[in-house]
């Protein structure tokens, strides 16, 4: 019987290609030097092995040039490892703006991932291949991590925060999805996969399923049966500010400070509303907190998302078609 | 750095230094002062200088403390070495903490 | 009363430990090893203060409205109290030097008291706030952090509320492990006040005096910084 | 060897009797450590009767050995007994304890009582830790992360985490205990540079020890704060940052990496001197780099947290940093080589031992390089590519050295020598198993098994289950050192004073010691290592 394994992961997305030339590069560097290092420590060993009991080797104190050389040579190299890991690692955490957003939340044991369309999966992605996904990391209880082997990619899933990752797929197939931050008893179960399909299958497969309602629908409605709309008019009267053509853009705030309008901001403004008021509005606004899920946190923001054009006529969830 | 023991002479007292009762009441009184003024400090509002102000007199007594009361000021240079050692490296877990939580892109957020 | 196996010379000192050389090299170790054990306190500590620091920082509001809620004159108090019982703790480490025994038993006494009176105004503090958390209910005014948290008890709601557990919290850590380490000094100083009562210090001698000394000014200095960074955030 | 003594010295530390209060209320620093070496040598077994447990159950990938609640709780066990209660006390607390007293000249400890005292907080933090272990289990990780650890573990995570911060006090005892010896203990003429590298690697950990301890003492009671009088630090629902937890921690647990096995780089620089019959290569290198590394490792300790999501600039730093710390342990490894040139070199087993630790620690410490990239560790971290990295470091690094020195120094412990064939033998035995346990886990690891994971895509079967043999072999080679060292305690010839033509304080005192170290205080006149010139007549007697 002659087992055989694979030697290196599956490659499926575009910076796996990135990550194991870097592997390479440093596996190459180091081995010269473990290599280096043994031969000479077993040639020592071995020539010079004590021959008789009255063996005095001459002294030799050290050197200050060796010390040097051996100093400078892997500081050198290793800066070059440095400066090549970060270049890769601001690859990693910027996805490009063309990226489709999934949503994934980790609960104990078990990944809930939502399509920018709405589509619900549990345990399984399917993603269309050359395509950059952007995923949009939380957990409802511990810490998980979503890590995809193939891809190269690992991010924290944390109670509490947003955290972002993305890929794009380069390969169609399944690939491995795991949770690779320990979270209680089933850990090792907290697994998945990623399906990546051709593009036309992929629309074929999204086609396929019961009409799903898309997180901004979704949201539109919450912020319907909440109410928000009394505050948040899409004319300037309301006591809230105006969510239309929000997104994205800089906000003034009442304590001076500047924050962009990004995801993390419009999920704390609905769950601790007096954390970041802004400018010229009063703190009026209860906190939403344990009122809405976090998936339906997550419609909310996707809903304001897709405010995006200012014009007090059309009625708000016009330009949510986006995909 | 320290000379081995056996060949240390002090020529100071055996018991080490001895620093006038005066010297104690006076820095007792400093720091009652001190205290003072940090409270009616608190009083006025120097937008983000404020804690910075209270921090400036915490030390300021901290120091006092330290120097006279602990004898630090007439003790050996080690235990300089000691002290700024400890407040050194409490420097450098907060600040490379903060590194992390001041230049991250989104405040922490309450959820769950 | 020398370890097993200690040979003392004639011209040594009864204090003197079988290991070392001299009364001064016995003197230094010791002081150098409290200065170290400080150190090690200094980061102990240093861990709260760098939680403490992380989180004022992203909840400035909370932590102002938690402080509001301590009472600022108690606090001040009690800094001069502990500043009292530092004076005092100096001077019967003079006294010793001096080679005057009757005052560092009086000495010692004194900052044993005002330490104890320290803790009293603490555990009335203390009381003050949990008081509202016991019983059944409804535990207006509890200010424990935990599922009987009052946030309307600080004026705020919603988040901020909530955050303002986090304040507490380390109102209880830091101020409960800085009483803690007081309550280790104090047997110590009474203890060692015993013995100076019998004779056992003077100029040649007086290591322990010195070393609970640094201990206790220690103590102080923590509190030095507690109270402003607890009681005194934001305009009163 | 030249001529053979024929029987023990007539007093030493041993010779006062062997009766309970002896050994219990001992404040003999030589006593004190053989009292460190039975509880740490218990603690180890228990250890590895928990990774026993976890390769066991890795042969099959469906996890039909045990249920995913006792292999959460195996590794658990595995990971903070050997940690808290193996590795971090294994050298500084026994031949630290025994060897820094002699080597510089003195009569013991500074604090012989605190000395005491740290073995007692040890036990109790032990028991604690046993019992929490016992009775319930524990299944956190040895990391405790939050909010895992504060809100949804059901495991007895309070006595556990109150019995680790309790014997983070002994290592924090230990630590001061030997900065005040060697600051003020050292014998006349025995000047900083004069000192033993030995000695200096234990002045660099003692710092760690101190300055880090205490920040892991906090954060843990603070974990325990959390679950028993619901404050709140770390929890998301009020606010916290389970974050923070991580940063807090790993401020100690890193540079507690460099507690493990700075002491060993200091086991390694005194036999590659002895059995190399030269002087050290570079010896102020060696002793810089050492004080380097206890520094520099406490400003690295987010290259465990990149993937957490935290902030991008700060990773940056703190992986520049990391390389940083690359450069001492590279430096130190280089010189340990270079001093084997044109050296003398005899193959007796400690010198063995520092071959698989020159070895197996270049490995550890390459990939690691792997891991303090930002690029790599993205795919590697929390897979078992960390696991081997960290093995190869303990167990290669840490475990080997601590080996060779147990070796090295036992005729000076026991004053009786083991039997030098079984030496090789089981030497040969630790090297071949270990590399077959872990090596295959580095392969496992980039091809993204993940860490702590019961079940597994069966794919990585044969890599799990050449890792387990590899782990039978690694268990039979460490039984071999305890049943011939034993032996050698009642059947071993005498030793001698210096059965190894050494050079070092402790050679020049009687096998085993007497109580009080040295009949006469000795008095330095020579460099640490000064092999050209040789032994005396009475040392080799």
């Amino acid at each position: 019987m002659t087992p055989s394994f694979p030697l290196v992961p599956e490659r499926a997305s575009s910076v796996a290609g990135e990550v194991d030339a870097l592997f390479l590069f440093i596996l190459v560097v180091t081995g010269i030097f473990a290599a280096g290092v043994w031969i000479a420590l077993l040639y020592f060993a071995i020539r010079y092995r004590r021959r008789s009991p009255e063996d005095r080797p001459p002294e030799i104190h050290g050197s200050l040039a060796l010390e040097l050389t051996w100093t400078i040579i892997p500081f050198l190299l290793m800066s070059v490892m440095f400066v090549w890991g970060a270049k890769v690692f601001f690859h990693l955490n910027r996805p490009p703006d063309d990226a489709m957003t999934v949503s994934v939340v980790g609960k104990r044991w078990m990944w809930k991932l939502q399509h920018p369309t709405g589509q619900r999966e549990i345990n399984e992605l399917h993603v269309p291949r050359g395509r950059a996904v952007k995923l949009v990391i939380t957990s409802e209880d511990a810490i998980h991590s979503f890590f995809v082997p193939a891809f190269r990619i690992k991010k924290d899933a944390v109670p509490g925060r947003y955290n972002t990752a993305w890929f794009r797929a380069t390969k169609a197939g399944s690939y491995h999805l795991f949770c690779s931050e320990y979270c209680g008893t089933e850990h090792a179960r907290m697994t998945g996969r990623i399906v990546v399909m051709e593009p036309d299958e992929y629309e074929t497969w999204l086609a396929g399923g019961p009409a799903p309602e898309s997180p901004v629908a979704a949201g539109e409605k919450l912020f319907t049966e909440l109410n928000c709309v009394t505050c948040h008019r899409p004319d300037s009267a309301g006591r809230g500010p105006v969510l239309q053509g929000l997104f994205g853009r800089p906000v003034k705030l009442a304590s001076g400070e500047t924050v962009v309008a990004d995801e993390a901001y419009v999920r704390e403004s609905i769950t601790s509303p007096a954390a970041k008021v802004v400018a010229g509005y009063q703190p009026v606004m209860p906190t939403y907190q344990g009122q809405v899920s976090e998936e339906q946190i997550i419609a909310l923001v996707a809903y304001i998302q897709s405010l995006q054009i200012p014009s007090p006529a059309a009625p708000a969830g016009a330009s949510g078609r986006s995909r | 750095m320290s000379a081995p023991p056996t060949s240390t002479s002090r020529l100071a007292h055996p018991g080490g230094h001895v620093v006038s009762p005066r010297v104690y009441v006076a820095v007792f009184l400093a720091l009652c002062v001190l205290t003072v003024v940090t409270v009616v400090v608190n009083g006025y509002d120097f937008g983000p200088f404020n804690l910075i102000v209270a921090l400036g007199v915490a030390i300021t007594k901290a120091s006092l403390v330290v120097l006279y009361f602990m004898h630090a000021r007439y003790s050996p240079k080690l235990t300089g070495v000691v002290i700024a050692s400890a407040v050194a490296f409490f420097v450098i877990l907060l600040f490379l903490i903060l590194t992390d939580y001041l230049s991250r892109p989104w405040p922490l957020t309450a959820g769950g | 009363m020398p370890e097993p196996g200690a040979h003392a010379g004639a011209a040594s000192h009864p204090e003197l430990r079988h290991h070392f050389e001299s009364l001064d090299q016995q003197r230094e170790a010791s002081s150098l090893g409290m200065w170290v054990f400080i150190a090690q306190e200094v980061l102990f500590f240093g861990g709260l203060f760098a939680t403490y620091t992380v989180y004022r920082s992203q909840y400035p509001d909370a932590f102002s409205a938690g402080s509001h809620h301590l009472n600022w004159r108690i606090g001040f108090l009690n800094t001069l109290v502990l500043i009292g019982s530092s004076l005092t703790m100096a001077m019967a480490v003079h006294s010793a030097a001096v080679g005057k025994s009757r005052r560092i038993v009086g000495f010692l006494l004194a900052t044993v008291l005002l330490g104890s009176v320290f803790l009293g105004v603490k555990y009335f503090e203390y009381g003050e706030k949990i008081r509202p958390c016991l019983g059944d209910g409804p535990y207006t005014g509890c200010l424990v952090p935990g599922e009987r948290f009052d946030a309307s008890a600080v004026h705020l709601e919603g988040d901020v509320g909530r955050r303002v557990q986090i304040f507490f919290s380390l109102y209880f850590a830091m101020t409960g492990l800085h009483a803690l380490h007081m309550i280790v000094g104090i047997p110590i100083i009474l203890t060692i006040a015993a013995l100076a009562g019998r004779g056992a210090y003077g100029p040649a001698y007086h290591t322990p005096v010195e070393i609970v000394g640094l201990y206790w000014h220690f103590v102080d200095i923590i509190w030095i910084f507690l109270f402003p960074l607890l009681y005194l955030i934001g305009a009163h | 060897m030249s001529s053979e003594p024929a029987a023990l010295p007539t007093e030493h530390y041993l010779s006062g009797g062997w009766d309970l209060k002896s050994w219990l209320l001992t404040t003999d620093h030589k006593r004190i450590g053989i009292l460190y070496l039975v509880s740490i040598t218990l603690m180890f077994a228990l250890g590895s009767f928990y990774a026993a447990l976890v390769r066991w159950n890795l042969m099959v990938p469906d996890g039909s050995h045990m249920s995913a609640d006792t292999y959460n709780k195996a590794f658990t066990g595995h990971g903070v007994i050997m940690v808290f209660f193996f590795l971090i006390p294994s050298i500084p607390a026994t031949l630290g304890n025994f060897l820094i007293p002699l080597m510089i000249g003195a009569k013991d400890l500074a604090f012989p009582r605190i000395n005491l005292l740290s073995w007692y907080i040890y036990v109790i933090g032990g028991a604690l830790t046993l019992y929490a272990l016992v009775t319930g289990g524990l299944d956190t990780g040895w990391t405790f992360y939050t909010p895992y650890s504060t809100v949804f573990a059901q495991s007895k995570v309070e006595i556990a985490a109150i019995g680790i911060f309790v014997a983070g006090f002994s290592s924090i005892l230990t630590g001061l205990n030997f900065i005040v010896t060697i600051h003020k203990m050292r014998a006349p003429g025995m000047t900083w540079f004069r000192m033993p590298l030995f000695v200096w690697a234990h002045y660099a950990t003692s710092i760690i020890q101190v300055l880090g301890t205490p920040v892991v003492a906090i954060t843990i009671l603070l974990v325990a704060l959390e679950r028993i009088v619901h404050l709140g630090f770390f929890d998301p629902n009020r606010g916290g940052d389970p974050i923070l937890f991580q940063h807090l921690f790993w401020f100690y647990s890193h540079p507690a990496v460099y507690i493990m096995i700075l002491p060993s780089m200091g086991v390694i620089s005194e036999i590659v001197t002895c059995f190399s019959r030269k002087r050290i290569f570079g010896y102020s290198f060696i002793a810089m780099s050492s004080l380097a590394i206890a520094a520099i490792g406490f400003l690295v300790w987010a290259h465990h947290m990149f993937v957490t999501g935290m902030a991008v600039y700060s990773a940056m730093v703190f992986s520049a940093l990391t390389y940083l710390v690359a450069v001492p342990s590279a430096i130190k490894t280089f010189n340990w080589t270079a001093t084997l040139y044109r050296a003398s070199v005899q193959w007796d087993t400690p010198m063995i031992y520092v071959f698989c630790f020159i070895g197996l620690f270049l490995i550890g410490g390459l990939t690691g390089l792997f891991l303090g990239n930002l690029g790599t560790d993205v795919h590697l971290t929390d897979t078992y590519f960390v696991v081997a990295h960290f093995h190869y470091i303990m167990v290669g690094g840490a475990i080997m050295g601590y080996l060779g020195g147990l070796h090295y120094w036992w005729p000076k412990i026991t004053g009786r020598k083991y039997i030098e064939a079984w030496g090789k033998v089981s030497s040969l035995l630790v090297f071949v198993g270990f590399n077959l346990t872990f090596f295959p886990q580095f392969v496992l690891g980039y091809l993204g098994m993940p860490r702590r994971y019961y079940v597994y895509p069966e794919e990585f079967q044969v890599l799990n289950v050449l890792s387990t043999a590899g782990a039978t072999i690694l268990g039979f080679g460490y039984v071999f050192p305890f049943s011939y060292l034993t032996h050698s305690v009642f059947r071993g010839r005498p030793a001698g004073p210096n059965p190894w033509e050494a050079k070092g304080l402790e050679w020049t005192t009687t096998s085993p010691p007497p109580t009080e170290n040295f009949h006469e205080v000795p008095i330095v006149t020579e460099d640490a290592y000064d092999y050209a010139s040789p032994p005396r007549e009475a040392e080799r007697a």
